[in-house]
């Protein structure tokens, strides 16, 4: 399960996508087409300044998810390898929180994976955001936006 | 054994309670493991629960030693 | 027109996104989605084992076209910006050939703009690959596979 | 003044030929500019053109000075 990572610190998806690659991926003659998404901390949400943000995840349920959307993809899609990296905890502005990868001989199935690995993850993998506020007051995040 | 009750996020910070372990007899169902760890509240419409980390209907039986989770929807990504 | 580069060397889409952002993007806190797709040469086309490629394009007029397709995804999408990197010469199989990326408040603007940016590439932009084949021969690719 | 039609790729190479300069009298639209660079050949249906840089119809009328350029179905990316 290296392809599915929830970490604490800072996540530097560039890095991370060149880590994960140099393991076989980038010497791999069948890649014909990666697609990414990373998602940041944006500094508004619901027309209100956020400060700052808080990532709770369920530990072990969320891994769990997060490989079982990544053996789905993998169903639906002629795939070389997918990753998932997410981050938990105190988080700010500008921050990236998750990223998603898929590798494929062929552009149609990277990109629609790579879709395909977000929507179902902010659909069904444990994590819950709560806000703070510019006037420091909290708020726990109640749903998502619509990704289709 | 018992059975362990997990509460995550706004509803762990609403209830004021992380877990709760309740004896096997106290619940049969998920939706009686919510009952009696909240002591008797009605269970919210968007609440979502899992039994051993997969996603369960209110109604799925419980065994000895099963972990149920309760959650608000997810807001993750 | 930073945003579109034609490049006679080595393309490390990984830098590249890292040294793009640098110039604002990084710290940019209305961005909470970015999606990147990378082009890579494989070894196998049409059934038969390529060893190296050469990309030839028009120049003036490729660059002039990507620029006219990140300005279409513009007013399209609700986007940030956008980058396009193409590499031209000889070309050997793993190396990266193309990278796209769009970066937006949104996902779904970010997901569709970046595939948009990669399909209308293929379709308008003057590119042209030369194959070279196990066996020492050559052929120019005749046509691009669909991407939706 | 004068007009330059430019071939590329598998044009390029099969007419052997990169760019020829004709005089403005010598082709009055893009599909005379053919024609006349190519030594009477029919233009095959899947040979794109270009006018200054963008794409053009063979009926598309030349003015002294633009630049004709006519290559195969693109395959980049």
């Amino acid at each position: 399960m290296d392809n599915v990572r929830v970490i604490g610190g800072a996540l530097d998806p560039w890095a991370e996508l060149q880590r994960y690659q140099a393991r076989g991926l980038a010497e791999h003659a069948g890649v014909g087409a990666t697609a990414v998404f990373v998602g940041s901390m944006r500094d508004l949400n619901e027309g209100d300044a956020v400060t700052a943000m808080t990532l709770e995840h369920y530990p072990g349920m969320t891994e769990k998810h997060l490989a079982a959307i990544i053996e789905e993809a993998g169903r639906r899609w002629d795939l070389i390898d997918c990753l998932i990296v997410h981050r938990v905890g105190e988080i700010l502005p500008t921050d990236p929180i998750v990223l998603t990868a898929a590798w494929s001989a062929h552009r149609k199935d990277a990109f629609e994976a790579c879709r395909f690995l977000m929507e179902e993850l902010k659909s069904r993998a444990p994590f819950w955001k709560k806000e703070t506020l510019a006037d420091g007051g909290e708020r726990w995040v109640e749903k998502n936006t619509p990704g289709y | 054994m018992s059975l362990t009750v997990r509460f995550f996020a706004s509803l762990r910070e609403r209830l004021e309670r992380d877990e709760v372990v309740l004896a096997p007899g106290d619940a049969a169902t998920v939706g009686e493991a919510w009952a009696c760890a909240t002591g008797g509240e009605a269970m919210p419409a968007n609440v979502l629960a899992a039994v051993n980390q997969d996603y369960a209907a209110p109604d799925q039986p419980l065994k000895d030693g099963d972990e149920v989770a309760f959650f608000p929807p997810v807001t993750g990504g």
